[in-house]
């Protein structure tokens, strides 16, 4: 495939979206990409004992967090938002600091599994693996921040099945009550684990349920970065101005197993794996940036470079720090005097 | 010094240290205009605003999840479940999140949030505004459980719970609230949470008990007394983390040990005090570590016959007192 | 007031309601609040020591049941539905016993408080005190007759507050995406206890939350038994034919306080209740008949008279009726060999 | 005779209860299509379609309240929660509603359902994956908890308690699933739910066990065996209702009670079996009713070299048992 320029007004500049703002999201999609990856392999080499990614779900979870403002805001990932992670600070040492349970994992210090990415700095707010329960969490932060008259904003994410819990309804409807300033970012990506959209709701847009709660909400297409950030950027906008919380459904895809104990051809076809795979946002994103001449092939190739540097001196790293004492266990059940 | 009821002391407290400190924030059903079903929290909401007295919707997870939520950005909450028997839908929120936050963030991310609940039986309430649930939080690390059973214990203990950094559990026996009057002093206090108090001392028998039962069981020391009984009643106060050294310490010292709980017998909190005295000083019984608890029956039943047939009283406890100590 | 006779086609006739049909209705709603106004009496005369009655209510409570295929259809009562309880078959006597928590109290033995109605002859599902916990009930009430073929309905009741569980969500999205038979009825009279509508939830109508399920919601004046009759009877008639659930949203008021612990004066206005009591389901149903020329003076009167005569007896005999046993406090925890 | 594993063991018991009882049905998430996470229910969608075997939304407070429905219009659902670390939200259902249906009805209303959950720490699941939830249902009437450790246990106590009229809470440690392999009948059979059995008989010493831990017990009990201590493993089986007689028949017999559990230490099981032991054979006892469990902390972590701390194994037993034996 040839790529041919674009011409005209490029849609990222409604968006006051820069090349560097750009090519910024490119390499915190490629980073989640190649960190992802590398989860795997340590996982299938035995250097840790489970391992849960991103892969296909990079767009929505890139391009959301660089639509905010990052020091000010609140970020709740769940497990699967490597990506979010990386967006908002987490360096790849962070991550594969938390991917191997060493002592010095600043997430959890090797007492979650890997996918709870924790940093109080960096505002990523500490997720269990229980669904859906970080979203009132969401509803309460957003709370504390009105409060004070702060005027910061909470971004919570979560799957698509997650919106069955009741713990969804329960968020959303405290959030909308009290028109906080949240955004709710649902990774639609049509499982939960095996469980097709079909067999998780009635609606073709899990979107309409904002209605119930008195607020906005919109479908996009999550393997679209500019699709996204413009959906989250108005989010933000509206939420800091006291107009209250959205919620947002981005489209996406699993690209890989839901986790490293999960075999996804029990129950996806390989059509439509592949199907999803020629969606590839970062593929997508690339081509975008190509299109517009704002990515050549000798950037991409050093942006690949770097990060490939980076996440194998990061491994090392991660791989040298030591593990967490055993009696460690013992610590930290309640504030230590 | 002034008398004043349970009821009173904790609506005190929680005035006290709204105006104290003005992250302390409520949360809860019926709080706001209407002061609570209970009236624990009356003319806060004046005095506060609607940005700190929040009535909630009918929605229990979202009471306690968002407590969670704003505890980790600066809040001190206090979350009101009107009836303990309606926690259960929070308990998700409670376990996997509020008990577990300072454990998987390896001591980083606190969560103080205190959650209240009018709890116990004896007022007609039937099995759904009866419960005793202490037991649900007793093996569950990470949480504090705290169930007074005066109006000095109640204010102190409250505040001390909300300058908590960690999870409180805090349970207000319903019956107690207009029933017990006690004297409070005026300016600020705190009792410290896991500690119990030997509310009357003894020779010869230990009663462990806590909540409204300390009340039936002080009534019934004083009974035996007069038989020559002379016993020792610790109220736990807190039941998480409990209060080994006073507890063993008492019953080393009179060789028996009675342990009432309202709750039913089977996996309640006297399950936890009989094991452990059993276990650290088996050497110093005189007697078998003895629970008399309420029958094992899913909650009190409504009609009067029954729910006092259910529901422990002085006389019950009068008489499990002299069977041990004739043991 | 003088009533003027109506002329032209009758609203019911449109619905092929008789003048028997609806003086049955009438009946049952009296019936309803003859026996609410004795359980206040008897609650203020130390009688029973907690009192939940429906006065308000009469209209949604009584239609609906009356709608539906008694004997073949499923009701989920929550502790206001005294009117769905004698629509439904129970009588005065049954009402009384379970009041005064008598040991033939057919409802709960005298175990539970008044106002949890069950009676398995007449479909009539036992509910707890727990606000929302009977909706994904009926779901699965639902599902067993779906999956066993027969044509029964499910019909499931609660207020505004319980909108705002977690189970209401969860219990209606299973119901969405099985297509079961069954009716979601929303007694919306603008409180949880003390707590108003705008605090519960930012919406106008609770029924749009349908939608998010993948099935109709509608909203209807809770007080015309008319407008109640006819959307329990359409979405009968579509859960019947496999068309899947309904969520109605019935408009009304509760007259009295929310309990006997309750004083409604601290936070409803005089002039709000006034209001509503000049909506009086009962009186508006009675003046609707009159204006048809289905209800004249001596009908009316001897309706009042054989009711209180019902209650009155009804009341002695639950009265002479002997209280539980103290030592059955402890029978049926489980199954008796 | 067959040997299988545990997996088998409960595959088997819901492939023949579903065949057998066209009211059974199977409500979880990941159960059709994929068979369960564990596989426990692999071919059950293609045998039994999609009518009984429901992929349900992932939503607890659904499976267990449908479930709940469902029981009472004539069907015996088998809810599974993926991982008990995930029923926390059902506990209102299961509490509230299925464990006092027949109470509340005064016996007319039975709610036959049986909730199942793998539980169990040991297999590199982290502070969500591990979880021992039964102490949460020890205390609460009207339910029964099953927790067997064997193939054998495992098929008789699942098909009896999709029989029971009451609800039965069933976990299924997760680490017995591949690792014990036992012989079964090749016929239908059951086990009878409430009824310990004694795993090993010996004469010094008891241990109390169930679940996983008892093949750590046994293996525990032949170490100490050459050093001539001879121990009896009763095997609960049946958490709640207690076999109050095997076990205390056992300690009698031997006069000495060592408790094992995987639960975290406090308010767990071992509690209720060591107040039973210390209150009722008091006289027989010539040492302290001992506990041993895993560290009171919120769950285990999922590095190995603390889970490995925190989690019981076989060495740490033998020392409890010498302990205890030289007592
Ligand atoms: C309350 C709860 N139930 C079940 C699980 C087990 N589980 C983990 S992830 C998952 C599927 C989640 O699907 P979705 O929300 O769509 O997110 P995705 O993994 O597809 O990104 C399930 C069932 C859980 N973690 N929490
Ligand atoms: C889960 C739960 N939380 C709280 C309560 C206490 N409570 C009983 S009724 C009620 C208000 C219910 O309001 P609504 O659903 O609108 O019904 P209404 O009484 O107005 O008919 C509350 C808060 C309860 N019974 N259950
Ligand atoms: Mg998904
Ligand atoms: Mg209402």
């Amino acid at each position: 495939m040839t790529i041919k320029p674009s011409v005209g007004k490029a849609p990222h500049k409604d968006l006051g979206l820069s090349q560097d703002n750009l090519l910024e999201i490119y390499r915190l999609m490629r980073l989640s990409r190649a960190l992802s990856e590398r989860g795997w392999l340590l996982q299938r080499g035995g250097k840790t004992a489970f391992m849960v990614t991103g892969e296909g779900h990079e767009a929505v979870q890139v391009a959301s967090v660089c639509a905010m403002e990052r020091g000010r805001d609140t970020f709740l990932p769940y497990y699967r938002d490597i990506g979010v992670a990386v967006a908002a600070g987490m360096t790849a040492k962070d991550v594969l600091l938390h991917f191997l349970g060493r002592a010095a994992d600043g997430s959890t210090g090797g007492r979650q599994i890997p996918g709870h990415y924790f940093d109080p700095q960096l505002k990523i707010v500490s997720g269990s693996s229980v669904v859906a329960t970080q979203i009132p969490h969401a509803s309460g932060i957003a709370l504390a921040d009105k409060l004070r008259g702060e005027k910061a904003v909470t971004v919570c994410y979560f799957g698509d099945g997650a919106a069955s819990k009741g713990d969804f309804h329960e968020g959303l409807n405290f959030a909308g009550v009290h028109r906080l300033p949240v955004i709710f970012i649902c990774e639609n990506n049509g499982y939960a684990i095996s469980v097709p959209g079909r067999k998780q709701a009635a609606v073709k847009n899990l979107s309409v349920r904002a209605r119930g709660y008195g607020f906005p909400g919109v479908t996009v297409d999550g393997n679209d970065v500019l699709a996204v950030y413009r959906a989250v950027r108005q989010a933000a906008k509206r939420a800091r101005a006291g107009g209250g919380p959205t919620f947002i459904e981005a489209k996406t895809y699993r690209l890989t197993p839901h986790t490293s104990n999960d075999d996804p051809t029990r129950y996806r076809t390989k059509e439509e794996l592949e199907q999803w795979q020629r969606r590839d946002p970062i593929e997508r994103f690339k081509r975008y940036l190509s299109e517009w001449e704002l990515l050549d092939k000798a950037t991409d190739e050093r942006i690949g470079q770097e990060l490939s540097q980076a996440v194998n001196e990061a491994t090392r790293f991660a791989e040298a720090s030591p593990l967490p004492e055993p009696e460690s266990a013992l610590r930290h059940v309640y504030l230590e005097e | 010094m002034a008398e004043i009821n349970v009821l009173q002391a904790v609506h005190d407290a929680l005035e006290e240290e709204m105006a104290r400190d003005e992250r302390v924030i409520l949360l809860g059903e019926d709080i706001g205009v209407m002061g609570g079903v209970f009236h624990t929290t009356d003319g806060l909401l004046e005095k506060f605003g609607e940005a700190r007295v929040i009535d909630t919707p009918l929605a229990e997870a979202a009471i306690s999840g968002v407590a969670v939520g704003a505890s980790m950005n600066g809040l001190r909450p206090v979350a009101e479940f009107q009836f303990a028997d309606f926690l259960y839908s929070a308990v998700d929120q409670i376990i996997s999140e509020a008990a577990k936050m300072r454990y998987r963030t390896n001591g980083v991310q606190g969560c103080p949030v205190v959650f209240r609940a009018p709890y116990g039986g004896g007022s007609h309430g039937g099995p759904y505004h009866s419960q005793n649930v202490e037991g649900l939080f007793l093996g569950v690390p990470g949480l504090k459980v705290v169930t007074p059973a005066t109006p000095y214990d109640a204010k102190g203990l409250l505040k001390a719970a909300i300058r908590d950094e960690d999870p409180v559990i805090f349970l207000e026996h319903k019956k107690t609230y207009r029933l017990i009057k006690g004297e409070v002093p005026d300016g600020d206090y705190l009792v410290r949470i896991g500690e119990a108090e030997v509310k009357r001392p003894g020779k010869h028998l230990t009663v462990v008990t806590y909540g409204l039962m300390v009340h039936y069981c002080l009534e019934a020391a004083e009974i035996v007394a007069g038989e020559g009984i002379d016993v020792e009643v610790v109220d736990l106060r807190t039941i998480k983390p409990l209060d080994e050294e006073t507890v063993l310490g008492s019953v080393k010292k009179t060789s028996k040990a009675l342990i009432v709980y309202e709750d039913n017998l089977t996996g309640g909190a006297g399950a936890e005090v009989a094991a452990l005295i059993g276990q650290h000083i088996f050497e110093d019984l005189d007697g078998p570590v003895t629970r008399l608890a309420s029958p094992d029956i899913p909650s009190m039943p409504f009609a009067t016959p029954m729910e006092e047939f259910a529901m422990l009283d002085t006389p019950k406890i009068v008489t499990a007192i002299r069977d041990l100590a004739a043991y």
